[in-house]
């Protein structure tokens, strides 16, 4: 063991070398760049393949848990507060609450979108309370929106429809 | 039913832990150093400070999160030597964001079970790797099916969140912007700050929108950088000084995968969290008895929501506090005297410098030009992670 | 001592379209909680899961653990390794009395991984070592066997011996979906596809989930009758370059030593009464065995060759048929071996049944690593 | 209890052609690659030896990895001979393909390189290999500046 703990007043901290962007694009350091192709095809399973055949067909569907007596929205094949396998699947309204919203300005990649995108969670109806999905608003104002808004999903047309979140393109205001 | 009688026949701790030494390098957008030798700047400084050879290690914590930053797959594996893992057991543990914290509450149970005496904490993170953007690694957090096509922005889950807070305990913009204002000031005193500067709530409020309502000044920059803490039994602690800050209590909680089927206002799995630790700390009223607080902050109305699930202040009365200065670095209650992330930067797991480290250098009077006014027994660190999802908890007091 | 009081699994199948990755955790999780007889909503003080971000596809995987675990708004975390390092992890949770009653998860779902070279690639040294060629990465590992076969004259008809041994055991494993009846002739007849590593010599990757239930010392009695001991537990890293390894699986030697420490094990190779290794390259079951202290490390060949590891020798090695028989399970490979090993010490593993009291558990952290874990288990 | 789903078609995987992780990442080689891959640019080789226990790196670090003291850089010729190697013949994605891959002790270090081998008629361990370096201008500051070895 060592001789023991130094008396400072200032934590110690290591200075690191700072580089800029600049300096990468203009090779003024040395790296190395690297696109490997990482795919993945995630097994959707029991309750997500029933969803995704579901939104083909144009509908919701969630599952219930008669234990505690909430219908559960998205579906899984447990109810993760009873730890006990779900008891059947309810069809759910595509009509819904907006509980929480927000208007994006920027893509995934942090660049700037030409037009902001409305996204909000909605509590569905049909399902218990609280039970929403995140997706995205149109045909409405951003200022327009609020906590609470009433609104409905607009689909695809059927033959467009893939089984995908995307089947429904967007959700609008129930009311004008 | 048997369980339940069973429970709470055995429940100690073989020996107490003290922290006797930190470190972290400085925290910039783009750092030269490779992870590994990013590691081993943080992990240099804190054998320095408690005095010890890295021969005296017996263990090593790394705390890192996705892999998608550095770019590499099971990259505890590619920096252990950085880390000071060579030759001897390294585990590395990651929660999302909440590492900041955990790895040194997993430090904890590496002495506090009697397998190690010294324990070496690192947590690194270089985040300008990832290309096109550091934000674009947080693409594949989404749920693959339900969430991914939609093609979100990491920003969108703080906005909703942040958006049901105001509504629900009836939050002015204004307010919040008072953490960034506070954070991004007391990072001036910070040698490792990367956005340290005086800003007003004006500046806050008209800087450029991401996603309403978070704004460019409401968020916490990526980062590069790393930092290092070391744990010791106490008959090593007792060779090496006489004051070593002891950790007197963990806690950590993960909440439901599906964040979109919760109220988003109150952080339930901190308040979990933190009872957890209290209870192992005896500590009954927060407000009260915790002296100085490092709640995380990579978004601005992230520390009100966080000091509210941390009993800190009770629900909607954080952004009062703020307003009245309690919780400013010579207030009655100090949050986030480092800088926090808004300040000194956000290198997601190494933000561990800017809280279990600070919350450590403030206890043990080393905090140098960001000591805080009052006098300091005990002190709190959080972080949180995932989607919305985790909190972990450490409290230390410089009193056994 | 912490003991584990209840075991389960899913799969191990080379492929399960039916259930999704959260859906394979569960149906394990079920089966342990059924084992132990105990309500994970109530009894259980903390959660730990084993995965790495690239095996799932996910930036952040401990987001998608609780639910399927019953273990909302409960302690989980993640650790970053195999099976093994989780069950470190309980059993340091348990004696630092942070809690009783711990449960770990580790689970494969490499079915859903499209380009797995690409993956194996992307955990190399990005400076130093990722750019040098587009290979399959499993190169890394027969440069290692090169080298090791050299260094100590190792045969290729006891790399074929450990094959077809492990392949054979698979054959009584019901859960083993790379079982087959070969002799050593057909073995070496195998294609080269990385000179000198045949073909046959990797293990294929396979889908399976594996939960434990960890108790503390009290508890474990109170609960069961036959609770499996953890009677010691080591995790050891060597480093983390290709310029400093040794080669010999140091790893597997020094977290060994802190294993058999713990239990007090002084001579491994009579204590022991059976083994399961890391064998998802056949040469590194050899090489394990001699790091384990089961075998001196010129009398491994000859030993395997006699029969000396085969289900009916007399120290069995891989009797569940191994990462060769049931496939490599990513960071689920320990939970497997540990898997059989309590199977075996409680008498519940059938047609394969050996008789033992003490078994050990071992694992590899996979290219391009130098590090592992082992478990002493004992009733 | 529900029925469960068997029907292949109906069991569903998404993305169903699989989905990419659309990221790339920019590694910066770092104080030692840097001081590497510079004096690479003049055909030069560095390897990197602990001030205090006296081990020689190769690839070269900033730090000694077992006693975390300083190290400094010296110059080698970055000649080595075979100390294992393999002859990959399946690529990333399980294509065919025929490389020689080897491990290389670097003289006067005690560290390695793995490296492609080419222009070998035959190889064995012990052979000894030299660097094949790119043009000055055609190199661009990482480990494909050495284009490969071959026999010496």
């Amino acid at each position: 063991m060592a001789v023991g703990r130094k008396r400072i007043s200032c934590p110690p901290y290591a200075e690191g070398t700072p580089i800029s962007e600049e300096d990468i694009s203009k090779r003024r350091v040395t790296f190395f760049e690297d696109h490997p192709n990482l795919v993945y095809s995630w097994t959707a399973g029991q309750a997500m393949s029933r969803f995704l055949n579901e939104l083909k067909n144009g509908r919701l569907i969630a599952t219930k848990c008669e234990k505690c007596r909430r219908v559960i929205f998205p579906p899984r094949i447990y109810c993760e507060l009873c730890y006990k396998p779900i008891d059947d699947w309810v069809y759910v309204k595509d009509t819904g609450t907006v509980q929480t919203f927000s208007i994006s300005y920027i893509d995934p990649d942090a660049r700037p979108l030409e037009k902001p995108v409305i996204v909000a969670v909605i509590a569905i109806d049909g399902a218990s309370p609280n039970m929403g999905i995140m997706h995205i608003l149109d045909e409405v104002e951003p200022e327009k929106v609020y906590i609470g808004m009433k609104v409905k999903a607009v689909w695809k047309p059927e033959n467009e429809r893939e089984g995908s979140i995307t089947d429904i393109k967007y959700w609008k205001p129930l009311e004008g | 039913m048997e369980v339940e009688i069973v429970k709470g026949l055995k429940f100690h701790k073989k020996q107490d832990v003290a922290i006797v030494g930190a470190g972290m390098t400085t925290f910039k957008r783009r750092l030269l150093e490779t992870p590994k030798e990013l590691s081993y700047l943080a992990v240099k400084q804190a054998l320095e400070e408690a005095g010890l050879e890295i021969s005296d290690i017996e263990m090593v914590v790394l705390g890192s999160a996705p892999d998608a930053f550095d770019g590499v797959s099971l990259k505890e594996e590619y920096m252990l030597d950085g880390a000071g893992g060579s030759d001897r057991p390294f585990m590395r543990y990651f929660v999302g964001g909440g590492t900041a914290v955990f790895a040194p509450i997993a430090g904890y149970w590496h002495v506090a079970s009697g397998l190690a005496d010294v324990c070496l904490v690192v947590c690194e993170e270089k985040m300008s790797c990832c290309h096109p953007h550091p934000q674009s690694a947080f693409k594949y957090i989404w749920d693959p099916i339900l969430e991914r096509p939609l093609k979100p922005n990491l920003i969108w889950i703080f906005a909703l969140e942040m958006q049901r807070y105001m509504y629900v305990n009836n939050v002015k913009h204004e307010d919040i912007a008072l953490v960034s204002v506070k954070n991004k000031a007391n990072a001036l005193d910070h040698p490792c700050a990367q956005v340290a500067e005086k800003i007003t709530v004006e500046d806050v409020l008209k800087s450029e929108p991401m996603a309403l309502p978070v704004r460019r000044l409401d968020v916490s920059p990526p980062s590069d950088g790393a930092a290092a803490l070391i744990m010791v039994a106490p008959h090593i602690a007792r060779q090496l000084t006489d004051e070593p800050v002891w950790v007197t209590g963990v806690g950590w909680c993960l909440d439901t995968t599906h964040w979109t089927n919760r109220d988003l206002y109150f952080p339930r799995y901190v308040a979990e969290a933190a009872r957890m630790a209290y209870r192992m700390a005896h500590i009954t009223d927060p407000r009260k008895q915790i002296d100085v607080a490092e709640p995380y902050d990579p978004f601005d109305y992230k520390e009100l929501h966080h000091m509210e699930g941390l009993g800190l202040a009770k629900k909607g009365e954080a952004p009062i506090l703020t307003r009245e200065g309690v919780t400013a670095r010579d207030g009655d209650l100090p949050v986030c005297p480092s800088g926090g992330l808004l300040g000194v930067g956000n290198p997601i797991a190494a933000a561990m410098g800017v809280k279990a480290c600070e919350i450590y250098w403030q206890l043990a009077y080393r905090a140098g030009k960001r000591q805080v006014a009052k006098e300091v027994t005990t002190g709190v660190c959080q972080a949180w992670g995932d989607l919305m999802q985790i909190g972990t908890v450490m409290v230390m007091s410089n009193k056994r | 001592m912490p003991a584990v009081v209840g075991v389960g699994y899913a799969g191990f199948n080379a492929n399960t379209p039916d259930l999704s990755w959260k859906e394979i955790m569960y149906e394990a999780a079920v089966r342990a909680y059924e084992d132990a007889g105990i309500d994970p909503r109530k009894d259980v003080d903390s959660f730990v899961t084993c995965a790495e971000d690239f095996y799932e596809g996910f930036a952040i995987f401990d987001e998608f653990v609780p639910d399927q675990l019953g273990a909302v708004l409960k302690p989980v975390c993640t650790v970053c390794a195999d099976f093994l390092y989780g069950l470190a992890t309980a059993y340091m949770q348990i004696e630092s009395g942070l809690a009783e009653i711990v449960v770990v998860e580790a689970h494969s779902k490499a079915s859903d991984i499209k380009t797995f070279g690409e993956i194996l690639r992307h955990a190399m040294d990005p400076i130093w070592l990722k750019g040098v060629t587009r290979a399959h990465p499993y190169y890394l590992a027969a440069l290692e066997m090169s080298y090791y076969i050299n260094k100590y004259c190792i045969s290729q008809e006891a790399i074929a011996e450990v094959v077809v041994k492990n392949k054979g055991n698979a054959l009584l494993n019901d859960s083993a979906p790379y079982g087959a009846k070969l002799t050593v002739e057909y073995a070496l007849k195998s294609p080269f596809v990385f000179y000198p590593m045949r073909k046959i010599e990797i293990a294929e990757r396979s889908d399976g989930a594996v939960v434990f239930v960890v108790a503390s010392d009290e508890m474990a009695k109170k609960i069961t009758d036959s609770p499996i001991w953890i009677k010691g537990i080591g995790w050891w890293s060597e480093t983390s370059s290709y310029d400093t390894m040794k080669f010999e699986a140091l790893y597997a030697y020094k977290s060994a030593k802190m294993a058999y420490r713990m239990a007090g094990i002084d001579n491994p190779s009579r204590e022991i009464d059976i083994a399961e290794v890391d064998d998802r390259f056949a040469f590194k079951e050899l090489q394990h065995i001699v790091a384990l202290q089961l075998a001196g490390k010129y009398d491994v060949c000859e030993l395997m060759s006699e029969g000396y590891f085969a289900r009916n020798g007399s120290l069995p090695v891989n009797v569940s048929g191994g990462s060769l028989g049931v496939g490599n399970l990513l960071e689920a490979t320990g939970g497997q071996k540990a898997l059989e090993i309590i199977l075996q010490l409680r008498g519940e593993a059938g047609r394969r049944q050996v008789d033992c009291e003490v078994g050990v558990a071992q694992v590899w952290r996979y290219i391009p690593t130098a590090s592992g874990a082992v478990a002493v288990f004992g009733v | 209890m529900i029925e469960k789903i068997v029907d292949p078609e109906k069991l569903r995987h998404f993305p169903p052609k699989g989905g990419k992780i659309e990221l790339y990442w920019i590694y910066t080689s770092g104080r030692a690659g840097e001081e590497f891959f510079k004096n690479l640019r003049q055909g030069k080789f560095i390897a990197a030896r602990c001030k205090k226990c006296g081990h020689r790196y190769f690839p070269p670090r900033i730090f000694c990895e077992f006693d975390f003291s300083e190290t400094e850089f010296y110059e080698i010729s970055g000649e080595g001979c075979v100390e294992a190697f393999t002859i990959a013949t399946m690529d990333l994605n399980e294509n065919p393909m025929e490389e020689i891959i080897a491990m290389i002790k670097l003289d006067n270090t005690d560290g390695r390189i793995i490296h492609v081998i080419k222009e070998a008629k035959e190889i064995s361990i012990g052979t000894r290999v030299k660097p094949v370096l790119k043009k000055p201008e055609e190199m661009v500051g990482n480990i494909s500046d050495i284009a490969y070895y071959k026999p010496a």
